[in-house]
């Protein structure tokens, strides 16, 4: 598959950059024909956990986790060239919701005792936490509400807690009395109840239902977790946003080449003008999306405000969802029948597209959070 | 109420009455769970239905009376159509009913009306389409699927693809090359094959909707009687054009884009979504784009109600219904956030409406029945007539 | 010209639409080079004067005038077809506003004796009304509320009223301590003074301020007005939108044209798959335009409650406008260089459609109407 | 100031100390009723700047400083662009100075290099370029105005239009046909004509922002001397194109988009559109395109700073530039309600805003400078590598 990206033109990429994208290039290779993906789909846990070994033992899980808890500490300038293989190769692992968003919950919460004991283990790969935060569908409030902690009991119900059914235990928001604070839920606690969903890429949410379930160790208390929380969510809305431009990125790749092999009325189909302004509108959307990730990973690399950190991580959730699910709904049109079909592989971009598009906030309500805060 | 009497008494019905009279058959036989069914059914869920409107006389109504047809005039075939739309009813596997019976009664022999005629109308016969082939989508006439005489026989071998419920068939009526010089659409004959025929395998193709609705079908030295030639030899492409003809004004249903609307209606009002402006003013453009299709398709039913027939125009309605439909899907999706990325429905008053669902299924549209951007080629050559 | 609208292969218009519209094509054809339009642009009163007077001998403007006030007394049916050749031929005359909207409300008014001695002159051409009734950009209230009536004297002030230079008595809407009410006031009379803003297609609107003026005879009194006014709009607004629609359909006309003949690359640009397309998609938006006029025209012609022809009234509007707008806008790109000249005549229609879509209510705001009167 | 050691002083200053100088004179000498004008302004509105600029050296940043320019730095030049865009400061009569001057400073003999950069640094020769011509647009390489040899002259016959500026100027460059055999594009000379010379007439014309910005030019038997070729006969196509190269990035620059932001945004300040939840969301979604559109474009100045050259992949900015500002235009018409249609504007805070003027103005951009059409035809060829 030849790489029509701009990067290769107009971007420099560091040794080290170039040292892990190329590490990041041949894990997926292992997979081109998405026979992992495939495997996984609609079984749970909804993705593959031989993978995710795979991942622990290349080191990624630890990409944002500082040294002395067992990680390597780099920041997005590194690890964005990894999402970006992770969404090219749909690699079946709950890389952003547990080595991005609940990483970054236990990082920058205040429980030490808790950072020393589990962060090894989830760079390890050996225990995985999911984060479960979210009490309405739509919304991007960290404010708990509805969950309630009352005596150490917890009671209530999170919704949307992505591949659920492969997490060890649960990072929950809940409201005491005071405010929002965080704490860790076992997953076999008695009172938890799972229902899942499942996603059309093959994956799974869960909905968790608490009934006076005992909380485990407080990872932030009130003067932290709503903080904590806004800050590792806009950082998974980055996150994600780089997995949808892999995503985005492969899909318009296998378009130019199908159209370009593909013939009909004795050309191939890729040398019709109106299919190639078609590709061009589309590229032109990919390469947009790549220029505001570059910007958005050096910003979340460096210091910026809280809010400025929000208004970028909504800029950039907005454009790729959009992107990612124009050029995949259009992939699949212009491979014609042949796109239709689950044997086909484009099928499987869109439907990444739609649940990465849809999680954390989609465009639309990017769009106006931005306007929130910028107008 | 088959017999030719009765027939001619429909077309003389006032409309309302025979509106009613077929919205009341519907309500008391379709199947309660089988309305606005979001796939296309299998000879499983749907035959029953089938023999149902067999025996009602129902099944054809299209057909002349002497066929054993309802015989309805445009005006009542288009309300029969329509009240069908309406109540949720299902397709059946409908090719022998819409595409190889008008066939018969123009090209067929008479020895080929007697024997399959009445086999269509007794459910006797399910037919498949035999014309897409992996290489010819857009691009038919480029087909490949050879059929070399042999005695009174074709040899014929291939490989069709996106064959509608080639599973539930036991006939395939298809386009095979007979002639493979000169120009590519005069070498191609209309031949009716038996599925059970050796050498004949059917592999289903599931979608994106994780639905078997195609298959493909091979074809390894299947021997066929020549005289299950229709219209003759080397003829097939004109004849396979004329039936496109006659389906002209069922690609211009709006019906994709009203039920996804009435979908999205459904939703809007159970999660409060007419309470923000932002919605609704993206409903409203949706539902004027709707309206106003609807005004331009029953422009062209009006020219088959006065008698007359309708050219390749009628790809404007396919293209503006088709994408239409997309749009509604989209912003189904977009409204339901999270539930864009779900397999699951959202419950509503009026039955489970499915985002993420809607807009994989609407995606095909666009593509099956001439891609939209063939019926953009069309439109520039015939209507516009602008330089090739 | 070739017709390329779908009228021919699948309307049909009755033996008195033919004669009428034979009649109309024969009027705009002595203008073809649109020299009249050019002609009057800038200048005051912004149309042509002769025009009116042929336009009167055709008995044109007496298309809506029932016979007892020497109209012809037809219906949108038969003036439709008029209408669309005033859009093809630009022509420069104040067709909608006089002979259409301001005949409307005098015709539906209570005052005998002014329908009697006023819309016979109407008719002939020699006496030219403007209606005066938007007291705010973007509004679309018939209630008069800026402009009062106390003691028969006008205060306040009236804007975009179309043609206003050419007028010879205004048709204003004042409130008086018991409500709306419609009175003519001569164009000379005291303490009313015009100012003009010129209009991109070379035409002037009037922004009319009242300062004690003497008004002449009551048109409608409370009881009448506000309805009046309603039907007078919104017969405008159809009436708008059929000249809209030739404008479209002429500017498509030119674009195939130029297309078909302008060589690039060895080849007519016609010929390129993407032009292609996208004039299809242009040639779509006119002929659902066309549609939706056919409908409107027959339902305004039939008994329909004024809500059901509001709700018409504005899904027309909103159409044409919108399409109108994006026909010429995309016919300048089109013609490349050549389209942004003021030689050619392909930037007339743009200005045009640029006028007629804004007046009355454009496509956002009529959307908006739509929703509020169906939802 | 403009002896080589103040030059190379620009290069080391810091970037925000050389920002406020720069700032700072436009302040100082910039006429301000002349600050954000919305059409290309003559030698009458603009001469006296020109000779502004041209005192105080700063007329040519791009130049190197040996040839009398300020020779900024990729980093400083786009600063210096910058500053002046975000002040309204208007574009000169400067093909001398983007195009004449490079192109001789690369192509040119000794001789021309002496004779023709301190006329353009002096204010004395104004230039125009006669590339396009009635039959040529896109299709630039079919070009027919004819040069034919006649001992040491050309003698001059065709017609050039939308020449920007023609009857300010004194000096046409231009392409010509020295060579109608063989390869359209191999038969083309660059020429430089004075013109006053006998034979040429320049007709204006207006376009339909109703200003007189383009004029064609016409040439009847015009003599040129020989010399006046500059990189040799038939060689004209090829420099031509190296000299679009060196203007990439400004076909880039996001400027039309974002000053038509700026237009939107006051218009929206003043007639209160912020309230109007229907009104942010559209003004969000542009505001978005745009600050994408300037993510994208910072990417490509960064390969400037680095040293590196930018390929055909610009056209992508210019696409989207355009195509952005068009849609902040259509926001601001509609948004006008009844003011869409009249030719004067909103008074705002921060000066008059047309939005009929502005969508009319906005126009050409998505044509000239190569079509968006032309632009896609070349991301399709020369970055997708789709087959031909």
């Amino acid at each position: 598959m030849e790489d029509i990206s701009l990067q290769s033109r107009i971007d420099v990429l560091s040794e080290q950059q170039v040292l892990i994208q190329d590490s990041a290039v041949a894990f997926i290779a292992q997979d081109e024909e998405l026979k992992k993906t495939r495997d996984n789909r609609f079984v749970q846990p909804g993705f593959d956990q031989q993978t995710w070994k795979e991942m622990a033992e290349l080191g990624w899980l630890g990409f944002l986790i500082p040294e002395q808890y067992g990680g390597i500490g780099l920041g997005f300038d590194d690890l964005h060239t990894v999402l970006i293989q992770l969404g090219k190769g749909l690699v079946p692992a709950p890389f952003v919701a547990t080595a991005v968003i609940a990483a970054s919950v236990l990082v920058n919460g205040d429980n030490e005792a808790v950072k020393k004991d589990r962060l090894p283990a989830l760079v390890a790969g050996e225990w995985k936490p999911a984060l479960a935060w979210q009490e309405a569908r739509g919304s991007m409030c960290v404010k708990a509400e509805q969950v309630k902690v009352v005596d150490g009991k917890l009671s209530g119900r999170k919704i949307f807690v992505p591949d659920a059914g492969g997490a060890d235990d649960f990072i929950v928001s809940a409201a005491s009395a005071e405010g929002t604070e965080l704490y860790l839920v076992n997953k076999d606690a008695a009172g938890l109840s799972i229902d899942y969903e499942q996603r059309v890429d093959g994956g799974f949410y869960g909905q968790l239902s608490f009934d006076r379930v005992a909380v485990g160790d407080k990872v932030a208390g009130i003067a932290l977790a709503e903080q904590v929380l806004a800050a590792a969510l806009d950082t998974g809305r980055v996150a994600a946003s780089v997995e949808l431009l892999g995503v985005m990125t492969r899909a318009l790749e296998i378009t130019v080449d199908y159209t370009a092999q593909r013939v009909q009325f004795d050309k191939p189909i890729g040398s019709f003008q109106a299919l190639q302004h078609k590709m061009v509108d589309l590229f032109i959307l990919s390469e947009i999306s790549r220029s505001v990730v570059l910007q958005t990973i050096g910003l979340f690399d460096s210091q910026t405000s809280a809010e400025g950190r929000a208004a970028a991580a909504s800029q950039v959730k907005a454009r790729c969802s959009d992107a990612a699910l124009q050029i995949t709904k259009s992939a699949i049109q212009l491979h014609g029948g042949i796109g239709y079909t689950d044997e086909a592989n484009i099928g499987l971009y869109l439907k990444k597209a739609m649940y990465l598009a849809s999680w954390l906030g989609n465009a639309s309500a990017h769009r106006a959070r931005y306007a929130e805060l910028t107008l | 109420m088959t017999d030719e009497q009765a027939v001619n008494e429909y077309n003389v019905m006032d409309d309302d009455t025979f509106r009613t009279m077929v919205h009341d058959f519907y309500v008391e036989n379709y199947p309660d769970e089988l309305r606005f069914s979001p796939h296309r059914m299998h000879w499983d869920e749907i035959g029953d239905w089938y023999l149902i409107l067999s025996k009602k006389g129902w099944l054809t109504p299209a057909w002349p009376a002497e066929y054993g047809g309802m015989g309805l005039d445009a005006n009542k075939l288009l309300i029969f159509m329509d009240v069908g739309e309406s109540y949720g009813v299902g397709r059946t596997p409908d090719m022998g009913i819409t595409m190889v019976g008008p066939l018969l009664i123009q090209h067929g022999s008479q020895e080929q009306k007697d024997h399959y005629l009445p086999k269509i109308l007794a459910g006797e016969y399910i037919w498949c389409q035999g014309y897409s082939e992996p290489g010819s989508g857009s691009d038919l006439a480029s087909l490949q699927t050879s059929a070399v005489r042999d005695g009174d026989n074709y040899i014929v071998n291939g490989h069709k693809t996106w064959t509608t419920l080639a599973m539930d068939a036991n006939m395939i009526f298809m386009l095979v090359r007979t002639n493979k010089d000169g120009k590519k659409q005069e070498g191609i004959t209309f031949l009716l094959i038996p599925l059970d025929t050796p050498g004949i395998t059917v592999r289903p193709i599931i979608n994106l909707a994780m639905h078997d609705e195609f298959a493909e079908v091979f074809f390894d030295d299947v021997k066929v009687p020549v005289v299950n030639v229709v219209g003759g030899e080397n003829n097939g492409w004109t004849i396979a054009k004329a039936l496109l003809g006659h389906e002209r004004i069922f690609i211009g249903s709006p019906k994709f884009a009203i039920l996804a609307m009435s979908r999205l209606k459904s939703m809007a009002k159970s999660v409060s979504l007419f309470d923000d402006p932002l919605f609704v003013e993206r409903y409203t453009r949706l539902q004027l784009d709707i309206e106003d299709l609807f005004a331009s398709y029953k422009r062209f039913v009006e020219v088959l109600k006065r008698g007359g027939s309708i050219g390749p125009e009628v790809s404007m309605l396919k293209i503006w219904n088709t994408e239409t439909q997309q749009r509604v899907t989209e912003l189904m999706m977009e409204a339901a956030s999270e539930n864009g990325g779900i397999q699951d429905g959202i419950e509503t008053g009026d039955g489970l409406v499915r985002p993420a669902g809607e807009v994989i299924a609407s995606r095909p549209t666009t593509i099956y029945g001439g891609s939209n951007e063939v019926q953009r080629n069309i439109l520039a050559k015939a209507v516009l007539r602008l330089p090739t």
